[in-house]
């Protein structure tokens, strides 16, 4: 069958401008052919060349004494942890394809993003991951999809990182109306090596071998990253041949496989084939070496016959690697491949003349700059809206929810509703789904602020925590990004662990409208600000942009999520109460001081008002640091007996959480709340605000006192606040009223909801 | 004491098992590749957990026909110790070398999660020092636990006390909600007629390391140890 | 009466449980083995007259295959 | 030729996954639902001539199925 000719038509159908089309004629000198134009239409798609993005990612700080690897140099960075050991880690997003097929693409998701770390020459030691839905608590048509999406990505997940041997340790989920018919699918993973293993993605080496190596190419996954970068529609559902499936299987010996190719140094480059499959790995490795890559189709292993070299060079099938090998070594590779039984073949070969060139049927298919190719596409400075945040009209009515008659009994029931809330609700129906202990590195179970895990062969505890609270960032996304880092780095702290980088995943709507552009620019301001603050570089990352279904934008979720160390495995704190009679304290203030009082935008407000609404909490940078510093000078003193932050829901959930995270059980008594505080305020909000740079801890009686003088000394304000008991009640006096609630409500609400929704 | 670890592709649990070992004193372990077909100078064998194969068409269905297997059997034979976990219990069972298999979860989901399990019979090298009725909590992480077998088979090995685990409480009595997988009996784990080879799902090996949350996975190793 | 609904995967998704047990088999000494693909089996045994065809169809569609990525026939047995 | 293997759960073996799309079709209207079991097809391609039913048989029972909990048949197609 012969191309289609180059039309107008042709060329918008592969989302390219007519600007773009010009570029592409000027550096090539020529009309680009079909296949050309292919390969140009998904290098320069938002998914591989950030080209509405890139200009806003420069804002973030990626250098620091521990980078060894900047963001962006290669596949992820990676950072010293000290004693000759690193880490890589990255997170990743498959939003698109979850939302067309949620087994698959979370599988293939997870996948992806090891691949990413493996080619670092890491072995992947854990994977964290954020996950968004649509509300799944009634009987509409649209909570069941909602559910059969939740339910469809939970087990792709488990599917692929269960048998790959690889434990996801962690992450979160959120469930809103914004995500309807388009969830957010991000992955983390995370490896371990020596600062000598670091591999390169660069075809250096002139002369060098070019080997393919993994699962065949099949016609899966055509044009997946083009699809990425643009908003489903009804029509979304014809790409759905383009579906890819994963088989973990195949990516565990390719794991073993490349990881005994590069110890065994015959190797001059690597790098996965992920979003633009073959294109990209040539066009990037020939970029980055400074060579170019020529390489011959006809002897790349096929599932199928009769592909074309469009098919075959635009093909997203999974598992599968470019590796550029010394020459001389070839026989290296063919003796490791078959020893794991996968597929390999020897396709190219690194040349001096900056091209990407492809061969099929004797003739060359394609012929281009590589460096243009991959690193030289169109850059867009988007037009951001104004900005126009307006909370006026939210005191009124926040006055007015706070001053009705009910306020004080609806205390009793908000608490119970809260903790029903899918969101804040335990996920233990998500992560007992996941092996999170394979690997015997789980030191803190899920289920933690954060979760932390002990790299045997560094023997290092590392703490990670994945966050965003889209809520906020909807508000005001510059707050709720510069809170999300601040979030993620107080669950370290509150689990012992001191930051070191960070890595995120920027989920937005389409950027081509003002008002989504304004989002991603704030966040992406607030968020470097923060990663400055808490001295955490990014790593690396990924956007999503387009993530709109039918109806409107998703909230903007700039999902962020920071790993730690700790220094001395004594440290590790958990959430849970210990035992009864330990003293709890809340540091930080109990309310902030704004006209809001921190309940603008809570979850208070969402799930008891259906309201999204008014300015979220205030950060306030030195605050927070004080307060992180605090928690590791106590945990380090040996004060600390637990550890919980203040995040949604406020300080009536972080208690009921830490009550219901000991097993069994533990019951508290909060009878010191400050009377000034609930004079004037309404319980409502003393209770469920969410005010920022707060933690609930516990203490044993007798270290009461020391743990006061020194939260004193290091000007923390402390609060204390009542007692663990080991009754089967929380009881918090708030004002004139005390409110009791039975742990087994409590736990009943908390536990038992995802499930009993799950499973009907 | 010389362990050897049984390494098919789609292992993951080969290292942990190895680790676990190690961890013991007078104990090695090595991993033995699947197409090797000796395990001389080996004194115990362990087929350890993970996706053999990617657990395709049933799982352990396509690791019982590797070379090693055939050596394995050989080892049984003559009265070695084996001791299949998870995996590796679905392994021991496919080939035919423990009765029975191992079935979808009964609610279909993969779980992992710390159980209890207790301690049916101290007549097999790797309970020799627990106490009969002792139970153990350690971590389950299976899909595929749930045991069937045909009633000739549960009653052969109910009379020749080869049931070796039964999921329980905390405090040792048998309930369906204390049953993870719905497994017939509540077994979790069973031995051979002459007590040499067993397989049960629940991981010893992730039971060894307080770090970890539990203890209890020890005992095996340390009766395997002390015969 | 009994409805027995075959469901395999598309032609052009891959496969991996197909493609390694004939992987498996041609170690078993089927060596010249060709495609292996694996799907579903699915018997339903129902009363009489309890169903037709278009929603058998129906049910197929959106229960039984997942149309993304799976085909689907079935065979109305007495 | 083709061989196409259908491996179904044993009538006295517990079938989780049939049980559990038993209660997914009640709920959407088939009140009246019997017994649902969920098995394999196996679609096999090979060279016409490389198998007989003996040997087929045989690779059915030691490795397509597990007669412990399965039952097979099986159709060569031309
Ligand atoms: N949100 C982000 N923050 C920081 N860096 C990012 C972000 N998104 C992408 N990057 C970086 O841009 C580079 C290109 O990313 P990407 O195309 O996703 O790599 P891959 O080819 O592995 O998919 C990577 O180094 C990535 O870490
Ligand atoms: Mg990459």
């Amino acid at each position: 069958m012969p191309d289609p000719a180059i039309t107008p038509e042709v060329i918008a159908k592969h989302g390219i401008t007519p600007e773009e089309y010009a570029r592409i004629q000027q550096i090539l000198g020529r009309d680009p052919n079909f296949t050309e134009l292919g390969v140009f239409s998904v290098m320069w798609s938002e998914h591989c060349s950030y080209k509405n993005s890139k200009l806003e990612l420069k804002k973030f700080p990626t250098t620091g004494p521990r980078v060894l690897v900047k963001a962006g140099e290669e596949n992820a960075g990676v950072i010293d942890i000290g004693d000759g050991w690193a880490i890589a880690f990255k997170m990743e997003s498959h939003n698109h394809p979850s939302a067309v097929e949620p087994f698959q693409g979370a599988a293939t998701g997870v996948g992806g993003i090891i691949r990413d770390i493996f080619t670092m020459g890491a072995r992947p030691v854990f994977s964290l991951n954020s996950l968004r839905f649509g509300p799944i608590t009634d009987d509409s048509a649209e909570a069941r999809t909602n559910r059969r999406l939740f339910a469809g990505v939970v087990a792709g997940i488990s599917h692929y990182g269960n048998c790959i041997g690889i434990p996801t340790i962690g992450g979160e989920v959120y469930f809103d109306e914004s995500y309807a018919g388009n969830p957010l699918v991000n992955v983390l993973n995370l490896g371990i090596l020596r600062h000598d293993q670091i591999a390169r993605g660069g075809a250096v080496g002139i002369g060098n071998p070019v080997f393919y190596v993994g699962a065949e190419t099949g016609r899966d996954g055509l044009a997946g990253a083009a699809f990425a970068s643009r908003e489903l529609t009804e029509e979304s559902k014809e790409d759905r041949p383009a579906v890819q499936v994963g088989d973990p299987f195949r990516e565990k010996l390719l794991l073993e496989a490349c990881l005994e190719l590069l110890a065994s140094g015959c190797v001059a480059g690597i790098q996965d084939m992920g979003a633009a499959g073959l294109t990209c790995s040539t066009c990037e490795t020939a970029s980055r070496g400074g060579t170019g890559v020529e390489i011959e189709l006809d002897l790349v292993p096929k599932r199928e016959d009769g592909m074309t070299p469009y098919e075959i060079l635009l093909s997203e099938s999974q598992e599968r690697m470019l590796v550029i090998v010394k020459k001389g070594q070839e026989q290296t590779v063919r003796d490791i491949f078959e020893k794991w039984d996968l597929p390999y073949a020897l396709v190219g070969e690194v040349k001096d003349d900056g091209m990407m060139r492809v061969r099929h049927g004797g003739q060359t298919v394609v012929e281009i700059p590589a460096r243009q190719l991959a690193d030289e596409a169109p850059l867009y400075a988007r037009e951001a809206a104004e900005k126009t945040a307006d909370f006026a009209d939210f005191a009124e009515e926040l006055s007015k929810i706070l001053s009705a008659p009910s306020a004080s009994s609806a205390v009793q029931k908000s608490l119970v509703a809260l903790l029903a809330d899918p969101s804040i609700a335990s996920k233990r129906w998500v992560w007992r789904q996941y092996d999170h202990m394979v690997r015997l590195g789980a030191a803190v179970l899920p289920g933690s602020d954060a979760a932390v895990f002990h790299v045997r062969e560094a023997d290092k505890f590392l703490a990670a925590s994945a966050d965003c609270n889209a809520i906020y960032c909807r508000q005001d996304p510059r707050e709720g990004a510069r809170i999300a880092v601040a979030e993620c780095c107080r669950n370290l702290a509150c689990s012992g662990a001191t930051p070191l980088a960070l890595t995120d995943n920027l989920n937005f709507g389409n950027p081509h409208k003002p008002e989504n552009f304004l989002q991603l620019r704030e966040a992406v301001e607030g968020m470097a600000e923060a990663c400055r603050v808490f001295d955490t570089p990014v790593t690396g990352g990924n956007v999503s942009l387009y993530n709109e279904s039918p109806v409107a934008a998703i909230d903007p979720t700039p999902t962020v999520a920071v790993v730690g160390l700790i220094a001395d495995p004594a440290h590790i704190t958990t959430s849970a109460f210990k035992q009864a009679g330990d003293v709890i304290i809340l540091l930080g203030d109990l309310v902030e001081n704004t006209p809001a009082q921190g309940m603008g935008a809570s979850h208070y407000l969402k799930v008891l008002h259906g309201r999204k609404a008014g300015s979220p909490p205030a950060l306030d940078y030195d605050r927070e640091l004080a307060l992180h510093n605090a928690l590791r000078a106590l945990i380090a003193a040996g004060l600390v007996r637990s550890a919980h932050d203040c995040s949604e829901g406020g300080l009536a959930v972080a208690v009921a959480e830490s009550c219901l995270a000991a097993t069994p059980a533990l019951g508290a008594s909060i009878s010191h709340l400050p009377s000034s505080s609930s004079g004037t305020t309404s319980p409502l909000v003393t209770l469920f605000n969410e005010s920022q740079s707060r933690v609930v801890i516990s203490v044993r009686p007798e270290n009461l006192d020391a743990t006061l003088f020194q939260l004193q000394q290091l000007g923390v304000p402390a609060t204390r606040l009542g007692e663990v008991t080991s009754g089967d009640t929380l009881e918090i006096s708030a004002g004139p009223e005390t409110y009791r609630w039975p742990l087994a409500d409590l736990h009943r609400a908390w536990a038992d909801t995802i499930g009993t929704l799950m499973e009907g | 004491m010389r362990f050897a670890v049984l390494q098919f592709p789609g292992s993951n649990c080969d290292q942990d098992a190895v680790a676990a070992v190690r961890s013991f004193p007078g104990a090695s372990a090595d991993l033995v590749w699947h197409k090797t077909n000796s395990l001389a100078g080996f004194d115990a064998v362990i087929v350890p957990g993970g996706f053999s194969y990617g657990d395709y068409l049933r799982c352990g269905a396509i690791a019982q026909f590797s070379p090693i297997l055939a050596a394995v059997k050989e080892f049984a034979a003559q009265g070695g110790p084996v001791l299949g976990i998870c995996n590796g219990f679905q392994i021991l069972c496919e080939s035919g070398l423990l009765p029975g298999a191992l079935v979808r979860n009964r609610d279909l989901h993969f779980l992992c999660e710390h159980i209890h399990l207790r301690v049916e019979t101290t007549a097999t090298p790797f309970t020799k020092n627990a106490r009969p009725g002792q139970v153990l909590r350690i971590p389950i992480a299976h899909g595929e636990g749930n045991y069937v077998c045909d009633d000739a088979t549960l009653a052969e090995l109910e009379n020749n006390g080869q049931i070796a685990f039964r999921y329980t409480d905390a405090t040792g009595a048998t309930t369906e909600a204390a049953n993870p997988n719905g497994s017939r009996a509540h077994i979790a784990g069973i031995r051979n007629a002459a007590g040499n080879v067993l397989g049960l799902m629940p991981h010893p090996e992730r039971a060894c390391d307080a770090l970890l949350g539990s203890t209890d996975g020890r005992v095996l190793f340390e009766s395997i140890l002390s015969s | 009466m009994k409805a027995v609904v075959t469901v395999t995967p598309k032609k052009s998704v891959l496969d991996p449980q197909g493609a390694a047990v004939a992987q498996a088999l041609a170690h078993h000494g089927l060596e010249n083995i060709g495609k292996v693909r694996i799907g579903k089996s699915i018997e339903i045994e129902l009363p009489a007259g309890t169903i037709d065809e278009a929603r058998l169809h129906q049910l197929c569609r959106d229960f039984l295959s997942n149309p993304v990525i799976e085909d689907y026939t079935f065979e109305i047995v007495a």
